[in-house]
């Protein structure tokens, strides 16, 4: 990745420091371990705070107890083997991680996907922003407090994503769906009608959260100014995705890479000017609107034809030697896989780069001289899943 | 009203030791509020034994005298609290320095 | 016919007592009027958690509970013999004496409340002379039992969700009583009967209730938001949001004893509920002069009711807020306003009940409610955001 | 004397005891909120419901939580342990049994000792409202100015050291501080000290 | 002014709490035992074995080729070969698992047995119901029990199944079509040559076995109660039509 990906309005200044923000030292020090059994570390993560009355002076993040070791798993299973671990990296995308990880193996081995299975790609993915998106606000809200009723609007439009994603792959959550070459099943019939219904009737939902809550007094309050990432820290640790987007940095790898087909659809990305949580959560909002618009355009467009490359095979796949890096904007930031093939049937070496590990270590200094109650919203605002984190 | 009167003297006593024997500072204060409700007590009990019970004046001298407490507890607290982030201990003997 | 039926439980109480010996009638008297009031509101604590629970799930599109007996209508007698039959694990180094005082203590507090509540025409316990004050002492005690709760866990969440507690508490205890303050100058009695009598009566149409006065009305809010705070509900349940602080003060309990907990507190939010409804409703009045004939008590328990479904509603809204914002509200919005709204009652009386009265103490009110607002702004309203899109 | 009045003194007496001699000092504090409630029930028993009240509301809601506080919030480990029973406190002892006798025959001597309890007695608030505003209107102007006083002074005495030890440190320089145990919660347990 | 926003929140959850009682996709819960949602027909639990006919040991198509053992990420199955063959589908002798166990608690469900199966031989199921007493033991599942008739997979899974009884049709037909031409090239060579010398090892190379005969009425019934007509066409015909040649 070069820098000249980076599109930003001004150029970074060069004097920039990291300045953290210190709680004065003045006090009884409170030190508490958040987690792992918390009900708002999002799965078994543990943030190591230092309090001085409720607000936080020190921050460490503690990850690694889903450590299930799939990177080395991965360099001892065949290619298609590791397949349906990436489900399990980020489980609310798996689509997206399927995606990632087929695109990167199509790069080491040549393979070429099909139009339509490039257009199914692509209407999958941006279903699974979607229900990415709306989970998001939703564990965000709950973690403000408001007791379940955001939660529940959106795991009901959550749900209807996750139907259609049922009737395509046969699984709601894990769908190891794609594969090198292609897609591993043609979408049945009727399924274009339901999905059009589907983008059709989001909308509403939409209209119905920014009723609910983004007016919300207490929602700006909550959010407004709590957590900024500046924009220079942002580039400087290679944070990705709408928390970056929100800090006004203008990169989404759609635009960039263009991989799959994203250059014949006009979408735009959103970028906040705070980078604070408020941001954060509009952006996601915003790109949800985006990527409706993208959705409708695919629905439209979708040729027929067949969803595999003639030269991709199942059994005994072994691409040349060789080393690939593939990435996408998945639904929290650049999903990227690091492939190296020797030539056999497993790979040489695997990497993961999970955009949920990178985004968290920015996490004390957007924490750090907030509250406790905030540190636990700017943690739900930069959007974790502990399944990519400790991989 | 003797067993009223013996009762706050025994309040009295009792917050005058506190007062004396214990080094915290929060609990000197607490038996200088032990003393200040002795007096109260006695306040109340002279009103309804006393002569004039329709006369309303102990009851405002009792009234000025809680709130008065309450001040007191409030500022004294916060005292204790000034001398604790400079002494770093709430005992009396170790404020010993008049310069701060 | 009316009468009797209005005074059934009066007249019942009499005979009762008749039966009874002279030496022992005291004690019965208390009794009998204790015991129907733990009864009735131990049958309305049941009766609201199943309210909240299918309301809220409603609010939320879900169904709520439905599995024990009709409709769910059993859940709270499956809750109780969960709570009571579940082992109380009592941690390692709690101080134990406090840590079983503590539930017993805010049931205590809570109960102690009601002795002044007069629930029907001359349905009250004890007819204080000043009893809205005994309410508020008997309140000011629950503030000792949670610190007993939380400081004897010895577990932090538990100890800053104390502290959380009470700081709320105490400051939201201020306008709480100044709200009341406007309602006693009117009435010119702190006995709870005497007020409701001075409540009773129909002008035209209307009754006369004070929160159909410009500073009743504004009094009204102003005493449901600081009860709402004191009884720790949300949107100002931060003592024990779970998102932070895992149950807050009492998150060291199970068993019987958080039942006890949990018991309390709804109680103590029937028993604000219910001081709302005598000062500023009307008490057991009806609403318009036609409906006299309804007996006084289900008008009583008609209002609480009403008001219990809107802290549900409520609930089932807003985000929760932060413990400095909290604070903030508390000193310089409710506090200033209970203190014009003092004045505006005070105005009230002199420029009496025409439209002078209305424009007057109407825009003091409401402009102090505007100019509050503004102040609480810069730092709190929603900026109305402009998001800038990258194509 | 009744019962219930046995019982009420009692009662103070054993929480002014504990609350003086007891180690620690939350307990301390909780049995002076008792005997707070309990004197409130004395004025109840004696017919000052007005003031039983804002007895239990000021002392017990506001006095006793703020001991409270203040007692977490200046927690230094382990209390020292304090000598009870050495020969230098016999003399602060004896001063307080003189008092105690000295104000026990005083009351024994009263001219009123025997006088009948006036039973019809009780304040109403009304007249006490009334004394307020027309006789005792200036001590509570000054009342209401002393409260504020009070109020202003505690806030700024709280915030006292503000300006001074306030150092922005950072973070890494201020490991070794912040490593100090947490010691609002760190409790001594009286069985081992 | 405050209050603005709090005050459109809640005429939301009112509309909310209102529209849950009037409109009909609000509420997307599902009371689970009673009332259930059909399942996809894409929908996929667990893997199973799929057999012909209804004799689970001979219909049986896995040949224990080892391939999904093999495959599987979580390496889940455990199949142990027999030594005796029998003959599969189309008549070639095949060997059979003895042993063919899936571990539900390691699967994952991932489907890539099936995939990569090239006798059509595992499919997944739909049952998700499959609580046990014993979470070691009793999900340590065994041949016997994942066999699962042919009929009970179109039942489930009714388009896939109307492609796979048909690809194994045209198998067939070719393999019988290719079994009658060799019979006849055999025949014709047997002839030319000396009769008397190889005549003990004809019947054994040259005649197929007979297919398995008590497949067919099964087959048919279940194709044509279930499946569509286009289906049962498909898959009466084509099964049937050279069934018989031999």
């Amino acid at each position: 990745m070069s820098s000249s990906n980076l599109q930003l309005e001004a150029p970074l200044d060069p004097a920039f420091k990291v300045e953290r923000r210190t709680a004065t030292g003045r006090g009884d020090l409170l030190e508490v371990s958040m987690g792992p059994q918390h009900p708002s570390t999002h799965g078994v993560f543990r943030m190591d705070v230092v309090l001085d009355g409720e607000r936080v002076t020190k921050l460490k993040p503690v990850f690694g107890y889903l450590h299930r070791n799939h990177e080395k798993i991965a360099e001892n299973t065949t290619y298609l083997g590791s397949m349906p671990y990436t489900d399990r990296l980020d489980y609310f995308c798996s689509l997206t991680n399927n995606w990632a990880y087929a695109l990167t193996v199509e790069k080491l081995a040549g393979l070429q996907p099909p139009e339509r299975a490039e257009y199914i790609r692509v209407i999958t993915a941006e279903f699974t922003r979607l229900q990415n998106h709306v989970c998001l606000i939703g564990f965000l809200l709950q973690d403000m407090g408001a007791s379940g009723t955001p939660l529940m609007y959106a795991f009901r439009e959550r749900e209807a994503i996750l139907d259609l994603f049922e009737s395509l792959t046969g699984a709601r959550m894990m769908c190891n769906y794609m594969r090198f070459g292609g897609c591993r099943v043609d979408l049945p019939s009727g399924w274009l009608d339901q999905a059009s219904k589907v983008v059709d009737r989001f909308p509403r939902f939409l209209d119905e959260f920014d009723r609910l809550i983004s007016g919300n007094e207490i929602l700006a309050a909550r959010t407004q100014g709590v957590g900024v990432l500046p924009r220079e820290l942002a580039v400087s640790a290679s944070v990705t995705g709408p928390v970056l987007r929100a800090s006004g940095v203008n990169y989404d790898i759609r635009k960039v890479d263009k991989y799959g087909i994203y250059d014949r659809f006009s979408f735009r990305v959103p970028l906040g000017d705070h980078g604070d949580v408020y941001d954060r959560y509009m952006v996601r909002v915003l790109e949800m609107h985006e990527s409706l618009a993208i959705l409708k355009s695919a629905l439209r467009d979708i040729p027929p034809g067949p969803i595999m490359d003639p030269k991709a095979k199942l059994r005994s796949f072994k691409p040349k030697a060789g080393e690939a890096y593939g990435r996408i904007e998945s639904a929290k930031g650049e999903l990227g896989f690091y492939v190296i093939s020797d030539g056999s049937a497993n790979p040489y070496r695997y990497r993961v780069r999970p955009p949920s590990l990178i985004n968290l270590t920015v996490l004390e200094d957007m924490c750090v001289g907030h509250t406790v109650a905030d540190a636990v919203i700017i943690l739900g605002s930069i959007d974790i899943v502990l399944g990519e984190v400790d991989r | 009203m003797m067993p009223y009167l013996l009762l706050s003297s025994l309040l009295f006593s009792a917050g005058l030791a506190a007062a004396l024997l214990r080094r915290n500072a929060i609990l000197v204060l607490v038996g200088i509020e032990l003393m200040l409700n002795a007096a109260n007590l006695n306040f109340v009990v002279f009103w309804k034994f006393g002569p004039n019970p329709e006369s309303m004046a102990p009851a405002l001298f009792v009234l000025f005298s809680i709130a008065i407490a309450a001040a007191e507890a409030g500022v004294g607290l916060a005292l204790i609290l000034a001398l604790h982030k400079h002494f770093k201990s709430t005992n009396v003997d170790d404020m010993n320095l008049l310069k701060g | 016919m009316i009468e009797w039926a209005d005074q059934i439980f009066v007249l019942l109480k009499r005979e009762i007592l008749l039966l009874v010996p002279v030496a022992l009638q005291p004690l019965a008297s208390i009794l009998l009027s204790v015991g129907p009031i733990m009864g009735v509101f131990a049958t309305l604590f049941a009766a609201t958690t199943v309210l909240e629970r299918k309301g809220l799930g409603r609010i939320q599109n879900r169904l709520g509970p439905n599995r024990v007996g009709p409709f769910g209508l059993l859940q709270p007698l499956a809750d109780g013999i969960k709570a009571i039959i579940k082992e109380d694990v009592v941690p390692y180094r709690t101080d134990r004496v406090l840590h079983t005082l503590a539930p017993i203590l805010i049931m205590v507090a809570a109960l102690l409340a009601y002795s002044v509540l007069p629930l029907g025409r001359n349905m009250v316990a004890l007819d204080l002379d000043a009893g809205v004050l005994f309410f508020f002492a008997a309140g000011a005690t629950t503030e000792l039992a949670i610190f007993m709760a939380g400081w004897s866990s010895r577990n932090k969440y538990a100890l800053l969700g104390a502290m959380r507690a009470i700081a709320q508490m105490i400051s939201y205890e201020i306008p709480l009583i100044l709200s009341t303050v406007g309602v006693l100058m009117a009435a010119g009695t702190l006995s709870t009967t005497g007020i409701v009598e001075a409540q009773s009566g129909y002008s035209g149409l209307f009754p006369n209730w004070y929160v159909l006065t410009p500073w009743g009305f504004a009094g009204f809010f102003l005493f449901l938001i600081a009860a709402t705070a004191e009884a720790n509900r949300s949107p100002f349940d931060l003592p024990e949001g779970e998102s932070e602080l895992v149950a807050g003060y009492f998150t060291e309990y199970s068993g019987f004893k958080f039942a006890m907990f949990f018991f309390g507190e709804y109680l103590g939010l029937f028993a604000a509920n219910a001081l709302a409804i005598t000062l500023f409703l009307g008490g057991w009045n009806a609403p318009l002069q036609i409906l006299d004939w309804v007996p006084s008590y289900l008008w009583f328990f008609a209002k609480l009711l009403f008001l219990i479904g809107l802290s549900i509603w409520v609930r089932g809204t807003t985000p929760r807020l932060r413990a400095d914002q909290l604070m903030n509200f508390a000193w310089k919005f409710m506090l200033p306003m209970s203190l014009v709204n003092i004045l505006a009652s005070g105005l009230w009386r002199f420029t009496g009940d025409g439209v002078l009265g209305w424009l007057v103490c109407g825009s003091l009110v409401a402009g102090s409610y505007y100019a509050l607002g503004l102040n609480l702004a810069p730092k709190n309203a929603v900026t109305k955001r402009i998001y800038r899109f990258a194509t | 004397m009744s019962f219930d009045l046995a019982i009420l003194a009692l009662l103070i007496g054993v929480s002014a005891i504990a609350a003086i001699t007891l180690r620690d000092l939350v307990h301390c504090v909780l049995c002076l909120a008792v005997t707070f409630a309990s004197l409130a029930a004395v004025y109840l028993r004696l017919g000052a419901e007005f003031l039983a009240f804002s007895q239990v509301l000021v002392y017990v809601g506001a006095v006793a939580i703020l001991a409270l506080f203040v007692v977490l919030l200046t927690r230094t480990g382990e209390p020292r342990a304090e000598s009870r029973f050495s020969p230098q406190v016999m003399i602060p002892l004896a001063v307080c049994a003189f008092v105690f006798t000295g104000l026990a025959a005083a009351a024994w001597s009263s001219s009123l000792k025997d006088s009948p309890e006036a039973v019809g007695a009780s304040m109403k608030l009304k007249d006490v409202g009334r004394e307020l505003m027309t006789s005792y209107v200036l001590p509570l102007e000054v009342l209401g100015l002393l409260l504020t006083a009070a109020l202003i002074g505690a806030a700024i005495l709280a915030k006292a050291d503000d300006g001074e030890d306030d150092e922005v440190t950072d973070l890494g320089e201020s490991q070794g501080q912040q490593q100090r145990p947490m010691v609002a919660t760190t409790h001594s347990d009286p069985k081992h000290d | 002014m405050l209050g603005t926003g709090l005050i459109k929140g809640m005429a939301e959850t009112a509309r909310n709490f209102v529209g849950s009682f009037l409109e009909e996709d609000r509420l997307t819960t599902v009371e689970y035992p009673e009332e259930r949602i059909p399942a996809k027909e894409a929908a996929r639990s667990f893997p199973f074995l799929v057999f012909d006919g209804d004799d689970a040991e001979k219909g049986l198509r896995c040949v224990a080729c080892q391939i999904c053992e093999k495959e599987c990420p979580p390496q889940c199955i455990f199949i142990l070969k027999d030594t005796a063959k029998k003959p599969d589908f189309v008549g070639k002798m095949q060997f059979q698992p003895k042993v063919f166990d899936i571990d539900v608690s390691v699967c994952m469900s991932c489907q890539i047995c099936v995939e990569v199966c090239p006798f059509e031989a595992i499919k997944m199921d739909v049952d998700f119901e499959l609580s046990r007493f014993d979470r070691f033991e009793g999900l340590l599942i065994h041949k016997d029990e994942l066999s699962k008739p042919n009929s009970y997979f179109r039942k489930i899974h009714p388009t896939d199944a109307a492609a796979v009884d048909a690809n194994l049709a045209a198998e067939k037909a070719k393999a019988e079509a290719k079994a009658v031409a060799d019979a006849a090239a055999k025949a014709k060579a047997a002839s030319a040559a000396a009769a008397g010398l190889a005549a003990p090892a004809k019947p054994a190379a040259a005649a197929p076995p007979p297919p398995p005969t008590p497949a067919d009425p099964i087959l048919k019934s279940a194709s044509s109660s279930t499946a569509g007509p286009g289906l049962a066409e498909t898959g009466s015909g084509k099964t049937h039509a050279p069934a018989h040649g031999s």
